[in-house]
């Protein structure tokens, strides 16, 4: 579905990302893996068109998106959930949740709000609170819902555990499964290795800009190299 | 021929003060056209003349820092600057050069009261205004057998308005007449209602306003919607009273409206003249235009005499200066510290379409009509 | 004085009303985009004067310019937006700022050169005439003013709350890359806002015409006023912006009978100041921790 | 002060050869010109202090700047007290002006444009109750008595005076610079970048805030003493207009904010542009305010940091200060 | 060093923190743990002095520090860092650390060498020179860390800062944290991370919906029904039990 092949992208003269190639295929989670500051959520922009590569291209169902605008790939069916949230803080929880329908699904914007107020019960006590005022979980939950009320095809969490308490990342573990069994694939990045690839299909790695391993999860998490640099073990 | 001579007019083109600005450069202009067309000055073998205009932006800072440019210019005097506080700056900066300032308008009496030899102020001052139109109204009141007793003054809270409210708020009361009502506003002001029911509510017979243009339109509006009565409306150095562009648009409400104000001897054919070159620019005839033009006749007439572009020649030429040949209907010139001891305000009245004017009775075009008639 | 209060309420809160009309606008811009729109005073002018010819030329009353001047002035706002102040100022607030500033600049100067500093007024036949009310006259101009006013500010209050467009417009102000995240246009968007504020503008112009007068520096009388409004009413609330012009209004009106009309407009600074000491999300704003 | 790059050396050099040059050029007219551009770059390193050091952008500079020229005008006219003193006087009620509305707006925690406006209203409030009060002339504003000398701070000779207001501008500016590079300099940028954390890390912001404000008042009224002293006539509109609270941001944005060079070489570069432009289209007032404008906004275009920030990439000098340190 | 007793706070309606207490020994490092929205950060800001609580006191080292302004409470040794990191974003990484360091150094060349130096130990060595606004999350995490302790603070209170590293990147803050509190220092920390707080925390305490629903070591919690209900899940409590990470 997602096939991306030989991606250059970086800020300014610095390049992060040196020639990335990967894929996704239709209703698969796959993982992203590394250490900090390695060029995965730089990745995910240059996805979402957010960044404009210097090289190589993305392609989505066939088509090429490198250089579309972003609320062009919003409109195919890339959705994404950003490091650092980026909720609309003086806006209420509801009119959060509305907007993320802003592109797509608009005509099943209530049944799809309805849908994730039942995932998520603490947005539905807070629909009228200011989303800015939400504790730094419950922003990651609005921010989550928010971009599943797009429907997409293609949904890119980055971080999406950061700042869950150990049970809010099981249910959003179990939550990232459930998207998925809907027939949503998922770019998963996360820094919560062992879970991530519990849940994920496949895997990549990236270190420094340049992909050093990818392949079957359960395969991965097998791997005495992998466990010995990200798992400490 | 061939020579010229430069003359600089420093008026506020541009900010809040451009509309008096623009008039006085205008009147300059229709001057320097027609003293040029009628041979330039003589004296200095038809030399004509050239006008530097610059712009004082209506700031004091500026004005003054623009007698910089008019003197590298080489101008050998000018003519400014539409407000008190422009003209101030401007002739102290001036003074370091010798350059003669005869103002275009300046009724502040502070602009005479400093001793600078270069500053000479052709029109009256505020206090002869009000002197003057004191008189008038002491005449008028007379004769009409003093049906005015209460008068109620409004005016801009400049010192323009200030000055002239304080002078009749002391004077009024000997002749007479009792000042029940002085209410101050700012400039621009965006509302007169309340003062329209203040006034009303005071009872006064007679209002004395002291305002600009705009602020006296809607004054004037709001009066008659507030169906104000009054037995007369006497403005003094007001900017509407005098300006034929309030009497075409508000005809119904400026009818007897009496200004107390400058103005030129509209029977002089430079007068008439002015007024058709005036009518045929497409602009309002107003005093700024006629002062201003009246301002560059006695520096032509300074040159002429002098028959030098000197500048110390030139002040001493204009304080010596005798001219009696203006538009104005002054008699010859004296200056005093700089202040013209003949010059003289007038008395209008708007009568139908027309600006009359009524004082002094030497230049009269019609007969005062005081109190307003009653309609019907 | 005392029987002089009521019909002083009563003309306050008419001339209120237009400080209501302008600051809608404003308000939406300054408000929303968090934009300091200096050129506003100038839209006003732009408008008046708009309004000015349609009528002396076109024979057209300044009311029934409103529909032909509000898309106009929709598209000028938006065209001004999109294409000089965006991408003029780089994204800076301090650039936006100077932004206005200079446009305020140039269409000052522009209309002073064009126009000259004359003032001009309409001359409209019912330019005297007044709605007696509870024993004071108003006029009708301000009255019809006042009527626009209480029917515009719920309106554009609806179009804010109630469509996609108007959250789209909340969202970008605050949050532009979660806005760009959800698919919102972020340029379109404020443009969008901006053309509103500048219909708004253009409405507020219509009103005021047949009440008031037309020159380069008009807009100066009441941009002031306007952001004083929109502090009272809390950024970015249409019916804030209303009830808090009234209430200026009525201040203003109160303060010049009481104090003179010179120390009048100290009522409303004051107000000002205080408002912002002490409650700067206004009366109907409301802020985030 | 020191120069980053050889861009920001060589408009540091530019600025420094024009300013020279107005003693050889013997032009009354630049010289006139140059000395309104000095006092406004007097307001604006003022505004730098809290605007550019301090991200506390002030729409009301005027407040300060005619607190000073005011207090300094009453106090000679009215009092008839020496010059001097006045002089000092006028510094001092700029400080304590600053200091009141910083006091107060920071009080009640107000920022960004809520902060902005408010010091707009003070001004405006200030400049009706000028132009309403006997004390300050009214709307006639206050004239000083013209008699030039030592005794009076009066000084016939523009350049003198133009030699008096560079030294003030350096020492302005060596201040600027000394403050920039100070603990309190650390800690307003600090409060700039994001108030919560300053707070969290031991700075008692509103301190360091009020603080600032008083300085800049204190420029801010020197500017003020300064047009006084050099025009002899203030009013409300002149000192407490907005036209001077405008003047005091816009050159230092151009310049470049919370650096040590960019006001004055903002306000430098906008007036001559201003100058420029009015002696291209002379013959048509305000057409050159939009030229000016029209030049400022693609300037804005450009200079997304302000002068000193464009000269700031052109040849970087490498910056190795603190290494050793 | 630091007793807190009885903290309320509301906003609204809405309880955050209720009656909560605790205390932090000299020396040691506890935990402070809890779902989403307990009030954990509330409970920090009360504590760091940037709201004030409705109820309850806070002592800091014998010193009633109840409704002092923050920098009173950092000048005392007490700072907070932010869960929703907080970078002087203009500045260089370098500069951002000096800020802190400022606090007990007043000279400009002592304050960068101060932050020169604690930047190297939090392992940012290479980023010193670039500007924060660059940083990853993570990245700003660490800097939040080492301005704090540039300060020269005696007791951090810790919001989160092992969130978004990766395991690997987590034990090395661990070993970091733990080296200095050897030198002296003392933290209460708010963590998810629970690898971290396994191996950091000698106690830790439980917060839900604003109460106090549990106090122990870690390995007692892991155990506590209660807390294993609220916030554990029993997923990671399984887990934790098994002592994988213990
Ligand atoms: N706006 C920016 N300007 C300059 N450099 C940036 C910017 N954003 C990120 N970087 C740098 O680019 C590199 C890659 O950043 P990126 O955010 O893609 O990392 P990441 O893999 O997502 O890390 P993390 O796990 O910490 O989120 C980092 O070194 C970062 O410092
Ligand atoms: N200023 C505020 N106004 C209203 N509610 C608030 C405010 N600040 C916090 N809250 C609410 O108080 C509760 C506690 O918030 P707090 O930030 O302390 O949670 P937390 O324990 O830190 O959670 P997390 O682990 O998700 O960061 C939350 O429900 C939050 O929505
Ligand atoms: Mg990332
Ligand atoms: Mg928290």
């Amino acid at each position: 579905m997602l096939e991306i092949s030989g991606i250059r992208a970086g800020y300014g003269s610095m390049a992060v990302l040196h020639g990335v190639d990967m894929r996704i295929d239709a209703g698969e989670i796959v993982a992203l893996l590394g250490s900090n500051g390695v060029g995965k959520t730089t990745l995910n922009n240059v996805i979402s068109g957010f960044i404009r590569p210097t090289a190589g291209e993305v392609r989505f169902e066939g088509a090429r998106i490198t250089g579309l605008k972003p609320r062009d790939i919003v409109a195919l069916g890339i959705a994404q959930v950003p490091e650092g949230r980026k909720i609309f803080p003086n806006l209420s929880v509801a009119e959060n949740l509305e907007l993320g329908a802003f592109r797509r699904a608009t005509a099943n914007r209530r049944q799809n709000f309805d849908r994730i107020c039942t995932i998520f019960p603490r947005l539905r006590e807070r629909l009228d609170q200011l989303a800015g005022t939400l504790s730094g979980g419950e922003q990651q939950m609005l921010a989550i819902g928010r971009g599943m009320m797009s429907e997409p095809k293609l949904l890119i969490l980055d971080e999406p555990s950061l700042g869950l308490s150990p049970l809010m990342v099981e249910e959003m573990f179990g939550l990232i499964g459930r998207i998925n069994a809907d027939g949503c694939a998922v770019l998963l990045v996360e820094q919560n290795v062992m879970q991530s690839l519990n849940v994920a299909s496949r895997a990549y790695v990236i270190e420094q800009g340049h992909l050093v391993m990818q392949g079957d999860a359960a395969g991965m998490l097998a791997d005495p190299q992998l466990r010995q640099a990200y798992l400490g073990l | 021929q061939g020579q010229t001579v430069k003359i600089g007019v420093l008026e506020p083109l541009t900010g809040n003060l451009a509309y008096n600005g623009t008039q006085c450069a205008a009147g300059a202009k229709f001057a320097a056209d027609a003293i040029n067309a009628a041979g330039g000055i003589k004296s200095m073998g038809g030399a004509q003349i050239e006008l530097v205009v610059v712009d004082a932006q209506s700031r004091p800072e500026i004005a003054a820092s623009a007698v910089d440019t008019l003197a590298e210019a080489g101008v050998v005097a000018f003519t400014g600057a539409s407000a008190s506080a422009l003209g101030l700056a401007s002739s102290q900066a001036a003074a370091k050069y010798d350059l003669a300032q005869v103002f275009s308008i300046g009724t502040a009496e502070t602009i005479v009261e400093r001793g600078l030899p270069n500053v000479f102020r052709f029109t009256p001052g505020v206090n002869k205004c009000t002197s003057v139109a004191l008189e008038n109204l002491k005449q008028l009141n007379a004769a009409a057998g003093n049906p005015v007793k209460t008068a109620a003054i409004v005016h801009e809270d400049g010192p323009f308005g200030s000055n002239m409210a304080k002078i009749m708020a002391e004077q009024l009361p000997q002749q007479g007449i009792e000042v029940v009502e002085t209410i101050s506003h700012p400039t621009p002001h965006r509302d007169f209602n309340n003062i329209a029911l203040r006034v009303k509510a005071s009872g006064a017979n007679m209002l004395i306003p002291s305002n600009y243009l705009n602020e006296y339109t809607l004054m004037a509006r709001a009066l008659r919607q507030q169906r104000a009565e009054l037995m007369a409306i006497y403005s003094i150095l007001g900017g509407a009273a005098s300006n034929i562009k309030f009497v075409r648009e508000n005809n119904d409400v400026a009818q007897y409206v009496m200004d107390c104000n400058h103005w030129y001897d509209p029977s002089k054919p430079e007068s008439q003249a002015l007024a058709a070159s005036v009518a045929q620019a497409g602009l309002d005839l107003t005093y700024d235009v006629m002062v201003s033009y009246a301002t560059i006749q006695v520096i032509a007439d300074a040159l002429e005499r002098g028959a030098s572009t000197d500048r110390k020649a030139i002040i001493q030429t204009l304080a010596a200066s005798t001219f009696d040949g203006s538009i104005m209907p002054y008699g010859p010139t004296k200056f005093v510290n700089g202040d013209n001891v003949n010059s003289q305000p007038v008395n209008t009245q708007i009568r139908g379409e027309e600006i009359e004017l009524v004082f002094p009775e030497q230049y009269a075009t019609a007969e005062p009509v005081f109190p307003i008639p009653r309609e019907g | 004085m005392t029987s002089l209060i009521l019909p002083a309420v009563l003309s306050g809160l008419t001339m209120g009303a237009i400080y209501a009309l302008v600051a809608l606008g404003l308000t939406l811009i300054y408000g929303v985009l968090h934009i300091i729109n200096f050129a506003h005073g100038s839209l006003l002018m732009l408008a008046l004067y708009a309004a000015y010819f349609l009528s002396f030329h076109g024979g057209l009353d300044p009311y029934l310019a409103i529909p032909i001047l509000l898309p106009v002035f929709f598209c000028l706002g938006y065209v001004l937006q999109r294409w000089v102040i965006a991408p003029m100022s780089s994204g800076s607030e301090q650039n936006v700022l100077l932004v206005t500033l200079a446009l305020s600049m140039i269409i000052d100067n522009l209309a002073l050169y064009f126009w000259t500093s004359n003032t001009r007024s309409v001359d409209i036949p019912y330019a005297y005439n007044t709605v007696e009310f509870l024993g004071a006259y108003l006029p009708l101009g301000r009255v019809i003013a006042f009527l626009a006013a209480l029917a515009a500010a719920p309106l554009l209050w609806l179009f804010m709350t109630r469509t996609r467009t108007g959250s789209a417009i909340r969202a970008v102000a605050i949050e532009k890359r979660g806005a760009e995240i959800v698919g919102i246009d972020v340029n379109h968007t404020y443009a969008v806002c901006f053309g509103i504020g500048a219909a708004c503008v253009a409405l507020a112009a219509c009103l005021l015409l047949p009440t008031f007068y037309v020159t380069p520096q008009v807009g100066y009388t009441f941009v002031l006023v306007a952001f004083t409004t929109v502090v009272l009413g809390g950024m970015g609330s249409l019916p804030g912006a209303l009830i808090a012009g009234l209430l200026l209004g009525v201040i203003e009106s109160l303060c010049g009978l009481f104090l003179g009309e010179s120390l009048g407009q100290i009522g409303i600074f004051t107000a000002f100041i205080l408002i912002l000491l002490f409650k700067p999300s206004g009366l109907l704003g409301r802020r985030a921790a | 002060m020191k120069p980053q790059s050889m861009g920001q050396a060589v408009l540091i050099g530019l600025a420094l050869i024009y300013l020279a040059s107005l003693y050889f050029m013997s032009s009354p007219v630049w010289m006139g010109f140059t000395i309104n551009a000095l006092i406004v770059a007097v307001v604006a390193l003022a505004w730098n202090i809290t605007g550019g050091f301090g991200g506390m952008a002030s729409f009301g500079h005027a407040a300060m700047y005619g607190t000073g020229a005011y207090a300094s005008a009453i106090l000679q006219v009215q009092y008839g007290i020496n010059p001097w003193i006045a002089f000092g006087a006028g510094i001092v009620a700029g400080a304590a002006m600053g200091a009141f509305i910083g006091a107060l707006a920071f009080r009640y925690g107000l920022k960004g444009s809520y902060f902005a406006l408010v010091t707009l209203a003070f001004a405006e409030v200030l400049r009706i109750c000028a132009s309403s009060f006997a004390i300050t002339g009214g709307g006639s504003g206050l004239q000083l008595r013209l008699e030039p000398g030592l005794s009076t701070l009066q000084f016939n000779d523009r350049s003198v005076v133009y030699t008096i207001l560079l030294v003030i501008v350096a020492l302005v500016m060596a201040l600027t610079a000394w403050l920039k590079y100070s603990r309190f300099g650390a800690y307003l940028i600090a409060v700039r970048e994001n108030e919560d954390a300053a707070r969290a890390l031991g700075i008692d912001t509103y301190r360091i805030k009020v603080k600032a404000m008083a300085i800049s008042g204190a420029f801010a009224g020197l500017a003020g003493v300064l047009y006084l002293q050099v025009w002899l006539f203030i009013d409300s509109a002149v000192v407490y207009g907005s036209a001077i609270s405008i003047e005091a941001l816009i050159g230092p944005i151009i310049g470049g904010a919370g650096t040590v060079w960019g006001p004055l070489i903002g306000t430098l570069g906008l007036h001559l542009l201003g100058e420029g432009a009015k002696h291209l289209l002379h013959n048509a007032p305000g057409l050159n305010f939009v030229l000016y404008a029209v030049v400022l906004i693609c300037a804005l275009r450009f200079l997304p940091q302000g002068l000193m920030g464009l000269a700031a990439r052109i040849g970087t000098f490498r910056k190795k200060e603190d290494d050793n340190a | 060093m630091l007793e807190v007793r009885n903290l309320s706070k509301s906003f609204g309606g809405l309880k955050a923190v209720s009656d909560a207490s605790l205390d932090v020994p000299e020396g040691g490092i506890v935990g402070l743990l809890g779902p989403n929205g307990a009030g954990k950060t509330t409970c920090f800001t009360m504590i760091a002095g940037f709201t004030r609580p409705n109820e309850g006191t806070v002592r800091f080292m014998g010193q009633d520090v109840t409704g002092l302004p923050p920098h009173r409470i950092c000048a005392l040794g007490m700072i907070r860092t932010f869960q929703i990191v907080q970078p002087f974003a203009g500045l260089t990484v370098q500069e951002n650390i000096a800020v802190g360091a400022y606090l007990h150094h007043h000279d400009r060349t002592e304050a960068m060498a101060v932050a020169r130096q604690v930047g190297k130990r939090l392992g940012m060595g290479a980023m010193l020179d670039r500007p924060a606004s660059s940083l990853t999350i993570a990245g700003r995490k660490r800097l939040e860390l080492a301005r704090a302790l540039a300060t020269g603070a005696k007791l951090l209170l810790l919001d989160e800062v092992m969130a978004g590293l990766i395991p690997s990147e987590v034990s090395e803050i661990v070993g970091i944290i733990r080296q200095i509190r050897d030198e002296g220092h003392t933290f209460l920390m708010i963590e998810h991370v629970m690898q971290a707080v396994m191996s950091l925390a000698e106690t830790a305490y439980v917060l839900n919906h604003g109460k106090m629903i549990a106090h122990g070591t870690p390995k007692e919690l892991v155990q506590d029904p209660a807390v294993v209900e609220a916030y554990l899940g029993h997923g990671a409590a399984a887990r934790l039990q098994e002592g994988h990470h213990a």
